[in-house]
């Protein structure tokens, strides 16, 4: 048993700089709580990779087991239930500790340069180390609580640094709409929790996904529209990933999330937090897999219509960053259908391997994607594609950096993309020939509306621009590191270091496949460079073509105008006025009646009182007349 | 050991300074000394209590004193504290001292609004310690009735209307629950022998079945009232806008507790059976008021009436881990009224000072307080979070509990009934990030709100207090769930 | 003799005058009447007492001295309340009750 | 029949010395002493009211017709102590020039329907309490008359002579026909041959209601507004503490000694007797302006809650009763002594003049308060506990029904009692009553019932020494 006590200061640090920072804003210079942030994840980022060596490369066994490196009771809920805090080490935490420590330091440098000058710079880094925090935290969650608490605790995060700009209303519902959007799939996720620790009596991970488990060996609860019990759970749960994942049809705050800085959209909203869902999926991926594959099917199904829906979508976008934002999405939807069409143990489950290991591909690629368009936009102040045009001259390093990237989300070898994609690709072969039709077809749109924007971007129209200039090195430096994982992270012997029951095994190069990915890739290419790479409008033409597709695709399929009609027509208009008026009219009516009927009778009865002693007498008098009568009837002796 | 009497006599002698003191104005000086001076003792209380149970103390109530009374009734006066007390107790000594600040610049009738206040608390303290029915009841209606006069004299709005409302109800409410302690009292011996208020001695006895059905629902409505039971919650948004800064803190966040609190340790730990037949009628009017009160949060405009019925909600959870009589949702209902206590307490403080500075509290007169008053829209915002049940603060621990402690209730129908309340975690993001949205965010729309000041060193003592216990307990909530869990051992024991 | 006359009868006599007088003050608008109409009724009673005492308990005398009693209350009852109508004719110059309905509701 | 058999009369003999000496002084002191006059008769009835606090023996003089015991000490105590206070709050009122050389009489006719009252509760027989009772009611329409230059008052002492003497009748009906019964007039022998015949019952109800009449329980109740209303403001508070608290009293004994045995039916009798009286009280009250017929609903229905003591034959609901008149006492006192203060230095008797109060009388104003409160039976004044009481006597008989219904209207009660405090506390008036400073007797009648709102609550000795008194009403039997 290794020693991963020092693992806790991945955690402590950054809470702590978070803390400090935190308490003492407005009395700490801007500068200094960069600093202090940046170290925090600096030494953070540090122990990460030495318990990635430690747990990878110098462990004596032949599998991977998990290890609980620290843990203490947070919480009892009861006897039985308890709620700890803790670290558990295994592949899939170790490998986001890495991709996560990695991309946050990176984008920590990164924003010293882009935020300059801004307002709530001190804050940005504040909340910067509040996520750092909480993401590691999720991930090196021992339960399922612990992983809600720090789940939240993201959501938060996202929520306060989407809305960085608070001055922007646009800032602001974007900021909004994300937190209720994932609160409401997290009411999902929370319920999911509810249920199987009612039937397991645990939260603990290494109960709950235990192979031998009661969970998984036994029949638990009955079944509700012909689903079991834990299948239902596990939907639920599934629920709560899709909604941080952005999987269909919770997608719906992603591309708003954008409104946030866009070093906030490359960390939380292309690397780390919207991966939190797949990871989700993956940590309970045992009970998935044994006990509810009808689950699975559900979350195999989702995630390939959203890599479809997201894909088309993004094709229409102008905004670069929402064109990312629905790429991210629709590379995310690959890794949840990877896991849903994935077995358990060996080479069947190969698409679990494959999600993960497209998932750290995808960390390095696409943000340093989001990098270079934060580059960009820093450059020419616009995020809509019409207002650039020929930058590769203007700025080479961000040119060069977003090239590779580009080539290595559209899985051209021999960029990272190229190997996570293709292994995907053949667990969706393997398993269902219609998702791997409708993923091969994704790879070829990817391809063409990536190539889009880069064409749209660093060639197309000449411009002139005012005052244009390379970003800083405090910017590049991170572009050029990202781009060197978004170029070699794949070839990472992934199958032998993430699988779904630790034991490690060899993937087979599939050539067919691996072609045929690579031409579809490059004839999307090709396209995009004839429409995009010289001005013209031939665009335009296939667009008028398309006709109602084209506004459907571009009006995101009017997802947006669907919530919008339940949620303010419905919920608010009809069912929460109505509730007000309700509790106003006729509930406090009821109240208000009573009292006003109290004081009506007193009115009412006052005749009674006539002042005339007459009628006082005969008043007397019936009283003692009924009395008698009364007593007289009933007390006959 | 530790005399409890000291926790009624510090807040008399503070009635009596502030009665005699000369300058109206040092009025709030003897208040805040008072309540500080009782703050310490509360939390001396704390540490006194933590240290004897850890010394293996294993009495149910700790600190007992018993005083006959009025020999004739066996009236006795009888006092202790238990987990769950000393929980509520610290809550009380918190709420009040942040009150006394928040309302450190009253302007007219000064020494009359804290002597009524601080009677007010008085009547808390005293009912949280008491553990003789009738003494209880005592306090209870004194916490009750200084709110006719804090609502009338100081209140705003339709005061008068809204001061008579609550009363009544709440009065109205206490009568009802003085039947049901009657009935309580004359079955408390239905083997022959003395009939007995303590409670104590009648949880040793077995009420006749037929008495526990009878007398349950009058005190479960009884305590339920003053919790804002649906559809008997009316006087809470009205009374709340209404009402002064502070007595919207005092009221809601601990004089709401007085409800669940009685609902506990009354109506179930005393007639248990009943409250095992009963519960499921009553969950469905608190499920109504738990989901129900959030829904209407959502429309209104006014902050005082948003975070009202949003305490209709969080109060209507109280009730219903109550009524889940598991011990987990039990614990959590009782980490409920300790942390809702202190969440809408601050709510209520922020709201009395953007009050006290924009004139307004309608949500869409105000925007871009962020900019302007940063200290009070920070805390805004983390009052917000911690009521929206967010990881780290106090709400989640105490929602988390009585989920999870509802769930695991063995019939169905409990768990269909928890998947609704637990819905209502939704709407309340909804209607918190709503008035987050528009009241603080984006620019200032009226120009003067830039020369509108943050927060004063009283205000920031104030709402501090308040944030340093609602994180304390989010964060480390152990504990406070273990002082409470081993108070719930003879709940449970009388419950099976 | 008087014990031909059965008790029954003095008895129905006197709740006769009993209800007449309640008649009576229930009828009258004058307040002397009414004042007369109270006479009646408590006549009732005096009749009761004397009976009762002088058919089943002749041997003791209770009835007897309560009537008297009772008469002479009744005077001065009587006497006060004609002080105080005098008293009202000064003030309202009428001794009519449906007159007194100053105070009501 | 010795001279400490006499002595048994102790209270009774001490305030006809009083009233003999005080028509005596009345002749002596001149017209320009008349403050002297008031000093010296409230003495003479201070000395009579602090005797009664002695211990005394208790015995039955003239052959029974004559009973005393610590019961009825006590509750002639509180009466005499009573009267004490109302004579001490009646100075603003008697200062007026016109009141002036008439105080000799007030205070005789004042004290001769006490000492009516004294007999009445002492009786065990039903001739004496004949005529204590009407040696305690004509007075008191002369007393209402009193002030002969309004024709209110005449109107309110017509009501009262001529509606009591109707009363009267019909409750010597009821006397007469537990007379054929029984043959006897004795209490507690007619109690033991009562039998619950059809003619008992018809008695009881009968002379129930006669003394309903007197309680002012509802429908018999008619005349207390108008009366209350017409009188003299001090008067008043007589007519609604005394004169209801002695007749409450002789229900007690009444009821428990001859009727003992009829105990079932007259408990249906008073239940729902109760339900209409507080109902009726409580909603006459709402909508009342004049302070002193707000008050006289109030007493209406606080008459209402008093019976939930009477129904409980105990010597407990006994206590309670005692108890609750005690308290009872303290708290309209109090009120009456606010509005009389006001009354005799403004003139104003309506509620809505009271607007503002608190701003310029603020003691005052927190006396009124206070008396309100204990109407109400809110804690921790003393109103609460004599309230609680009376509710676990009615309890204690297992109506809790019937407490439901009365502690409902507990509730309207409060309404009400809180309208008063509404506008002396929180409305805002243009031209307030003015500052004024009450005279010495006032504000020592007002001092005595503030301490006994706030101290005969707390201090139980009280009532435990009541339940132990009380016990004597049924050991007998």
């Amino acid at each position: 048993m290794e020693n991963y006590q020092y693992t806790i200061w991945i955690l402590i640090l950054p809470f702590a700089a978070f803390l400090f920072t935190g308490i003492l804003s407005g009395k700490l210079k801007p500068s200094l709580t960069a600093t202090i942030s940046i170290g925090a994840i600096g030494i953070a980022t540090a122990l990460s990779y030495l318990a990635a060596i430690q747990y990878f490369f110098l462990n004596a066994s032949e599998s991977y087991t998990a290890v609980e490196a620290a843990s203490f009771t947070w919480y009892r809920l009861s006897d039985t239930l308890v709620i700890d805090m803790g670290i558990l080490i295994d592949p899939i935490s170790v490998m986001m500790l890495v991709v996560i420590s990695t991309v946050s330091f990176m984008v920590h440098i990164y924003s010293t340069g882009y935020m300059k000058g801004d307002d709530g710079y001190a804050r940005y880094f504040t909340f910067l180390s509040l996520f750092s925090f909480a993401m590691l935290g999720l991930v090196l969650a021992t339960n399922l609580i612990q992983i809600y608490v720090f789940w939240e605790l993201v959501g938060l995060s996202s929520y306060l640094l989407i809305g960085h700009y608070y001055q922007k209303p646009s800032a602001v519902a974007a900021a909004k709409k994300a937190f209720i959007v994932t609160r409401f799939a997290d009411l999902g996720f929370l319920i999911g929790i509810l249920m199987l620790s009612y039937y397991t009596g645990t939260f603990s991970f290494s109960d709950i996904t235990n192979p031998d488990g009661p969970l998984i060996t036994q029949t638990i609860g009955g079944t509700f529209l012909g689903l079991s019990t834990l299948t239902w759970a596990m939907i639920l749960v599934f629920m709560g990933g899709a909604g941080k994942s952005a999987m269909f049809p919770f997608h719906i705050w992603l591309p708003d999330a954008m409104e946030g800085p866009t070093p906030i959209s490359a960390l939380i909203h292309a690397a780390t937090m919207v991966v939190a869902g797949v990871y989700l999926v993956a940590r309970m991926f045992t009970v998935y897999s044994l006990a509810a594959p009808e689950a699975l099917e559900v979350i195999a199904f989702i995630g390939a219509f959203t890599s479809l829906f997201a894909a088309l979508i993004a094709i229409t976008q102008t905004d670069i960053k929402k064109i990312l934002a629905y790429s991210t999405i629709s590379q995310i939807g690959y890794m949840m259908m990877a896991l849903g069409v994935s077995g358990y143990s060996g080479e069947a489950g190969l698409g679990f391997t494959a999600s993960m290991f497209h998932l750290f591909t995808h960390a390095f690629f696409k943000a340093l994607l989001f990098l270079g368009a934060g580059s960009i936009i820093h450059a020419v102040h616009s995020n809509e594609m019409k207002d650039m045009g020929g930058l590769r001259k203007h700025l080479p390093a961000t040119h060069i950096t977003f090239l590779i990237a580009t080539l290595a989300i559209s899985g051209i070898p021999p960029f990272s993309g190229f190997f996570s994609k293709d292994e995907i690709l053949a667990a969706a072969y393997a398993s269902n020939k219609l998702y791997f039709a409708v993923e091969y077809l994704v790879a070829g749109l990817t391809a063409f509306y990536m190539f889009r924007l880069y064409f749209n971007v660093f060639w197309g129209k000449k411009r002139t621009y005012e005052n244009i200039h390379e970003s800083p090195a405090s910017m590049t430096i991170p572009l050029w590191i990202l781009a060197f994982g978004a170029a070699f992270a794949g070839f990472l012997p992934f199958s032998h270091l993430v699988t779904t029951d630790g034991i490690p095994f060899d993937t087979h190069f599939h050539l067919t496949i691996a072609i045929a990915s690579v031409a579809i890739a490059l004839t999307g290419i090709f396209i995009a460079a004839a429409l995009y790479r010289k001005e013209s409008t031939r665009s335009q033409k296939i667009a008028a073509t398309l006709g109602v597709f084209y506004t459907v695709t571009k009006e995101k399929f009017y997802v947006d105008e669907i919530y919008l009609f339940i949620t303010k027509k419905i919920i608010f208009n009809l069912i929460s006025k109505s509730i007000a008026w309700f509790d106003r009219h006729i509930v406090d009516g009821f109240m208000n009646l009573t009292g006003n009927t109290t004081v009506a009778a007193s009115f009412r009865i006052r005749k009674f009182q006539s002042g005339n002693i007459h009628q006082y007498a005969l008043v007397f008098l019936t009283g003692v007349l009924i009395a008698t009568l009364v007593y007289l009837y009933y007390y006959p002796k | 050991m530790y005399n409890l009497n000291i926790l009624l006599l510090v807040p008399i002698l503070t009635l009596a300074g502030i009665m005699f003191v000369k300058d109206a104005r040092n009025a709030r000086v003897v208040a805040a000394i008072g309540m500080s001076v009782q703050l310490v003792l509360v939390f001396v209380l704390l540490y006194m209590y933590l240290a004897e149970r850890n010394a293996g103390n294993m009495e149910e109530v700790l600190f007992y004193q018993d005083i006959t009374w009025y020999e004739s009734l066996k009236i006795s006066y009888t006092i202790g504290v238990d987990g769950i007390a000393v929980g509520l107790i610290v809550l009380t000594g918190i709420v009040i001292f942040a009150g006394v600040f928040a309302s450190w610049l009253m302007k007219d009738l000064v020494k009359e609004f804290f002597f009524w206040l601080i009677l007010l608390a008085t009547g808390v303290f005293g009912f949280f310690i008491s553990l003789d029915l009738f003494i209880m009841f005592v306090f209870f209606e004194l916490a009750v009735i200084p709110m006719y006069l804090l609502i009338g004299i100081w209140g705003t709005g339709p005061k008068e209307y809204s001061a008579m409302k609550l009363t009544l109800m709440l009065m109205g409410a206490s009568a009802i629950l003085l039947v049901g302690i009657l009935g309580i009292y004359f079955n408390s011996a239905p083997d022959g022998g003395a009939m007995t208020f303590n409670i104590i001695e009648i949880s040793k006895v077995n009420i006749p079945i037929a008495a526990q059905r009878f007398f349950f629902p009058m005190v479960f409505i009884g305590f339920g009232v003053i919790s804002a039971l649906f559809p008997f919650h009316t006087w809470s948004p009205d009374g709340h806008a209404s009402a002064p800064t502070a007595v919207s803190m005092l009221h809601a966040g601990v004089l709401m507790k007085l409800g669940g609190y009685g609902v506990l340790k009354v109506a179930i730990y005393l007639l248990p059976e009943a409250a095992g037949e009963m519960a499921t009628f009553f969950l469905i009017f608190v499920a109504i008021g738990v989901i129900y009160g959030a829904l209407s949060a959502v429309m209104q405009r006014d902050l005082k009436y948003i975070n009202a019925y949003s305490s209709v909600s969080h109060v209507g959870l109280i009730l219903f881990g109550l009524l889940m009589l598991t011990k987990t949702a039990l614990d959590g209902a009782v980490l409920q009224m300790i942390s809702h206590g202190l969440i809408t307490a601050l709510f209520f403080a922020l709201i009395g000072m953007i009050y006290g500075r924009t004139h307004t509290r309608m949500v869409n007169e105000m925007r871009g307080l962020m900019k302007v008053m940063p200290f009070l829209s920070v805390a805004y915002v983390i009052a917000g979070l911690a009521s929206l049940g967010l990881p780290g603060l106090s709400g989640f621990v105490a929602e988390l509990a009585i989920f999870v402690g509802a769930f695991s209730h063995p019939e169905p129908f409990y768990r269909v009934i928890t998947v609704i309340a637990v819905s209502s975690i939704v709407v309340a993001a909804v209607y918190i990030l709503r008035v987050v949205a528009k009241m603080l965010m984006e620019g200032v729309k009226d120009e003067s709100y830039n020369d509108l000041t943050d927060a004063r060193w009283h205000e920031k003592l104030s709402v501090i207090s308040l944030l340093l216990f609602i994180a304390a307990i989010g964060l480390a909530p152990l504990w406070l769930s273990d002082m409470i869990m081993s108070s719930l051992e003879p709940i449970i024991m009388r419950l099976n | 003799m008087i014990e031909d006359i059965p008790l029954s009868h003095i008895l129905i006599v006197s709740t006769l005058i009993f209800f007449i007088g309640v008649y009576g003050f229930m009828t009258r608008k004058n307040m002397i009447s009414m004042l007369i109409s109270v006479e009646l009724v408590l006549n009732a009673v005096n009749i009761n007492f004397v009976a009762i005492n002088r058919y089943l308990y002749p041997e003791r005398l209770e009835g007897h001295f309560f009537t008297l009693f009772v008469i002479g209350i009744a005077a001065a009852e009587a006497a006060v309340a004609i002080a105080i109508f005098i008293n009202l004719y000064r003030n309202i110059r009428s001794i009519d009750v449906d007159e007194v309905t100053e105070m009501k509701y | 029949m010795s001279f400490s058999d006499i002595l048994l009369m102790r209270n009774e003999l001490l305030l006809v010395a009083a009233t003999v000496v005080i028509l005596i002084a009345d002749l002596v002191f001149a017209a320009d002493q008349r403050k002297q006059f008031y000093y010296f008769s409230v003495f003479l009835i201070f000395i009579v009211a602090i005797t009664g606090l002695f211990p005394s023996e208790s015995g039955s003089i003239f052959g029974g017709m004559y009973e005393t015991g610590g019961l009825q000490i006590m509750m002639k105590n509180i009466l005499n102590f009573s009267t004490l206070i109302v004579l001490l709050q009646s100075w603003g009122w008697f200062s007026q020039v016109k009141q002036q050389k008439r105080i000799g009489e007030f205070m005789i006719l004042l004290l001769s329907t006490l000492i009516g009252m004294g007999y009445m509760i002492s009786s065990g027989h039903f001739l004496m309490f004949y005529l204590g009772l009407e040696l305690a009611t004509i007075p008191l329409a002369a007393l209402a008359a009193y002030d002969y230059y309004k024709s209110k008052s005449a109107e309110a002492g017509i009501k009262l002579i001529l509606l009591a003497a109707f009363s009267s009748g019909i409750l010597l009906f009821g006397i007469s026909l537990i007379y054929g019964i029984t043959g006897t007039l004795y209490f507690g022998e007619a109690g033991q041959l009562i039998n619950g015949s059809t003619l008992s019952v018809l008695g009881l109800v009968l002379i129930f209601t006669g003394l309903s009449f007197k309680v002012s329980l509802v429908p018999f109740h008619l005349w207390t507004a108008d009366v209350y209303e017409g009188s003299p403001i001090n008067v008043t508070s007589y007519l609604s503490v005394v004169s209801k608290g002695s007749a409450v009293f002789i229900m007690l004994i009444v009821l428990n000694t001859v009727f003992a045995s009829l105990n079932d039916i007259w408990d249906t009798l008073i239940y729902t007797i109760i339900i209409i009286t507080i109902t009726i009280g409580n909603l006459f009250a709402i909508r009342q302006r004049n302070i002193k017929r707000f008050l006289a609903f109030s007493s209406i229905a606080q008459a209402g809650f008093i019976m939930l003591g009477v129904i409980d034959n105990s010597a407990f609901g006994v206590a309670t009763v005692v108890y609750f008149i005690l308290v009872y006492m303290f708290s309209n006192l109090a009120a009456f002594g606010v509005a009389s203060a006001i009354s005799a230095e403004t003139g104003k008797e309506s509620i809505d003049d009271y607007k503002g109060f608190y701003g310029t009388n603020p003691r005052l104003s927190l006396v009124m308060m206070l008396a309100m409160f204990s109407l109400a039976g809110i804690p921790p004044v003393a109103g609460f506990f004599g309230k609680f009481f009376l509710f676990t006597a009615a309890a204690e008989k297992g109506y809790y029904i019937l407490v439901l219904i009365a502690v409902l209207n507990t509730i309207i009660s409060l309404y009400y009692y809180l309208l008063v405090i509404k506008v002396m506390f929180i409305e805002k008036s243009d031209s307030p009553i003015q500052f004024f400073s009450s005279n010495l007797p006032m504000k020592i009648s007002l001092v005595i019932c503030v301490l006994g709102l706030v101290i005969t609550g707390f201090t139980s000795g009280v009532f435990d020494y009541m339940v132990a008194v009380s016990d004597q009403l049924f050991s007998s039997i």
